[in-house]
């Protein structure tokens, strides 16, 4: 009996470590894109750890010249940074973003969710329809959830594709962040005297999204 | 900063202008009058936090003059915030007043000085946000890429039931054929109904409701008989909407119908 | 050649043999088509040995789960073959044999061994080429032995895996004509069990076509 249960049990135990390393390994160079731990388990055989072979493989991918990355929830391999000049740019072209729009990304990715009103309070200056316009097209940001105030306004939040063009694994390693926020510089504070709306409004924002 | 020098040389009415255009030039260059703020005060040289707004307020206000003087046109949030701050001078300048509400001038004060060094705190965040290394810059994605092929496969399954019931369909064909309209000969109501309302707007006089009959319906019995029979259930409905008139003279005379003009 | 090249290395000073791996696979990584030495060599550093970091690096993914692969003069990252099948996404769609399959199917069943006229005789309509490929395709039919009359044409049978797929022990097991008709099979009425829409469907089929 003992002999007849084993070789059904060897069909479906998962495949050795080094074997799903190696997949995931495969399945990471063949997409440009970052894939989902979700994904790496849902194409791999039943029984695999998706997670777990991503660990040996970030190890094995240190100091070569192609990285193993996270951004947010998903993993890509990236050429080393310091070798980019070795590459061919050309192909690429980064489109010059007007100082406006790389403020106005900057203001989402450190105060997200925030709304338009308040992304021209901080700038104190009214924004244009286009510089919106451009980072939703450059899919770095996206629409959060509607701020539960009068006018219920829209939120911008970043997205994963902007995680990766900066090299991002999730919007917490944002440089400074903790030393901003320390120095009370990522609170909205309302203009004396105005009304107390706004402060509810982004202290409800900081509750719903703290991170996306 | 040129600012700095605009204002210092005041005495020379020719560089003061100079400056001022320098300065009104300029003004293109900023991201409104809190930019322009945040580009006066660091003429200041010192920490934000102890920016003297007062001279600060002073400092706009001036320019604000200047750029009046040479009748160069601002924009209105320049001239907003130059409203703003000459109140702000003046509550900072008075002594308080008990009896009037609302902020303090202090209280503005420290707004102000929060928003220029917020403001900054962000130009600074969007400089070492872009001095990041960037993907298609720096770093670089796969260049080969593998799509993921997706495979259709179609499986296909039939039960027993199905199987039983084809046979028995086939073998039995002559008893088992199901009750089905001889169609060809079939003139419904629907349609019916459906040619006579197009036609409808037209018969103003009564006509005899025979003559309605589509074509290659009239000669053969059995179409005729059905092509009659649908157009005059479909006409006694349309007495019943309201939209036709009928009549028949005697048993078996013509029926009539026209349209009924409301 | 060694002492031709080695004051020319000084002055330069190549990078390390691990570092002009690290570069080629970093080059090989980011490029869309397979790279030549040549090209390697001069997009790396001058006094770089880009073939001998190629062999390096050729060693290094031995085994894993992507390969360094030579394409004619050029060399290229490949997924390893044994993982090809980690790029398919299988879908398995069921589909209800059509009717006229059923049929000639249930022919087949009945009348076996049956020849191809005979199917045709008995459904009245004659039949497609797809549909006996179908039933083949499907393993619930082969082909049995040629029948003994001009033309010997050949004849159709089931196979175990349509008795397996039926449950049937045999095909002698299918009830007959009598037994179909006691059990209701004969009557128009929907069967019992039986969806409704399918009893329909074949009725219209019946009026309207005779082979789909």
């Amino acid at each position: 009996m003992a002999q007849d249960t084993e070789p059904e049990e060897s069909l479906f135990e998962a495949p050795p470590m080094a074997e799903q390393e190696r997949m995931v390994e495969a399945i990471l160079f063949a997409s440009a894109d970052p894939v989902r731990v979700a994904e790496l388990n849902a194409r791999m055989p039943h029984g695999c750890d998706a997670a777990a072979a991503l660990a040996h493989l970030a190890r094995r991918y240190e100091g070569r010249g192609v990285n193993l990355v996270r951004v947010g929830e998903a993993w890509s391999f990236r050429t080393a940074p310091d070798l980019g000049f070795l590459m061919q740019k050309e192909t690429v072209e980064i489109r010059k973003l007007s100082r406006a729009a790389i403020e106005t990304l900057a203001i989402i990715a450190y105060h997200q969710p925030v709304t338009r009103a308040e992304i021209e309070e901080i700038r104190g200056v009214s924004l244009s329809r286009g510089t919106i316009d451009q980072l939703l097209e450059l899919e770095w940001i996206r629409f959060g959830r509607r701020r539960m105030t009068p006018g219920r306004p829209v939120t911008y939040v970043v997205t994963e594709g902007f995680l990766d063009h900066f090299g991002l694994e999730s919007a917490r390693d944002l440089p400074g962040l903790k030393e901003l926020r320390a120095a009370g510089l990522l609170d909205s504070r309302p203009m004396p005297g105005a009304e107390e709306d706004e402060t509810d409004a982004s202290t409800q924002g900081d509750m719903f999204e703290d991170e996306s | 900063m040129d600012e700095d020098a605009a204002f210092d040389q005041a005495d020379d009415p020719v560089a003061a202008r100079r400056a001022a255009e320098a300065l009104i030039v300029d003004v293109d260059g900023y991201e409104g009058p809190l930019d322009m703020l945040l580009s006066l005060a660091r003429g200041q040289k010192v920490d934000l936090r102890r920016i003297s707004v007062l001279h600060l307020a002073e400092q706009y206000l001036a320019f604000i003059a200047s750029a009046k003087a040479l009748r160069i046109e601002l924009a209105a949030d320049y001239l907003v915030m130059a409203a703003w701050l000459a109140f702000l001078k003046s509550r900072l300048l008075l002594p308080p007043d008990p009896s009037e509400a609302g902020p303090s001038g202090e209280d503005l004060a420290a707004h102000l000085a929060f928003q220029l060094e917020r403001l900054e705190a962000m130009r600074g965040a969007a400089a070492r946000l872009m001095a990041r290394d960037q993907k298609g810059r720096d770093f670089f994605v796969r260049g080969l890429t593998e799509d993921v092929t997706r495979i259709r496969r179609v499986s296909y399954t039939a039960t027993l039931l199905d199987l039983m019931q084809a046979y028995a369909r086939i073998r039995t064909k002559d008893e088992f054929r199901p009750y089905a309209l001889d169609r060809e000969s079939v003139y419904t109501m629907e349609e019916a109904l459906e040619r006579m309302r197009g036609m409808i707007g037209y018969a103003g006089d009564w006509v005899d409701l025979s003559s309605w009959l589509p074509e290659g319906w009239q000669l053969d019995p059995a179409r005729r008989r059905a092509a009659t029979a649908a157009h005059f259930a479909a006409s006694l409905e349309l007495v019943k909407q309201g939209a036709l008139e009928i009549r028949q003279g005697d048993t078996f005379a013509p029926i009539h119908i026209r349209k009924r003009v409301p």
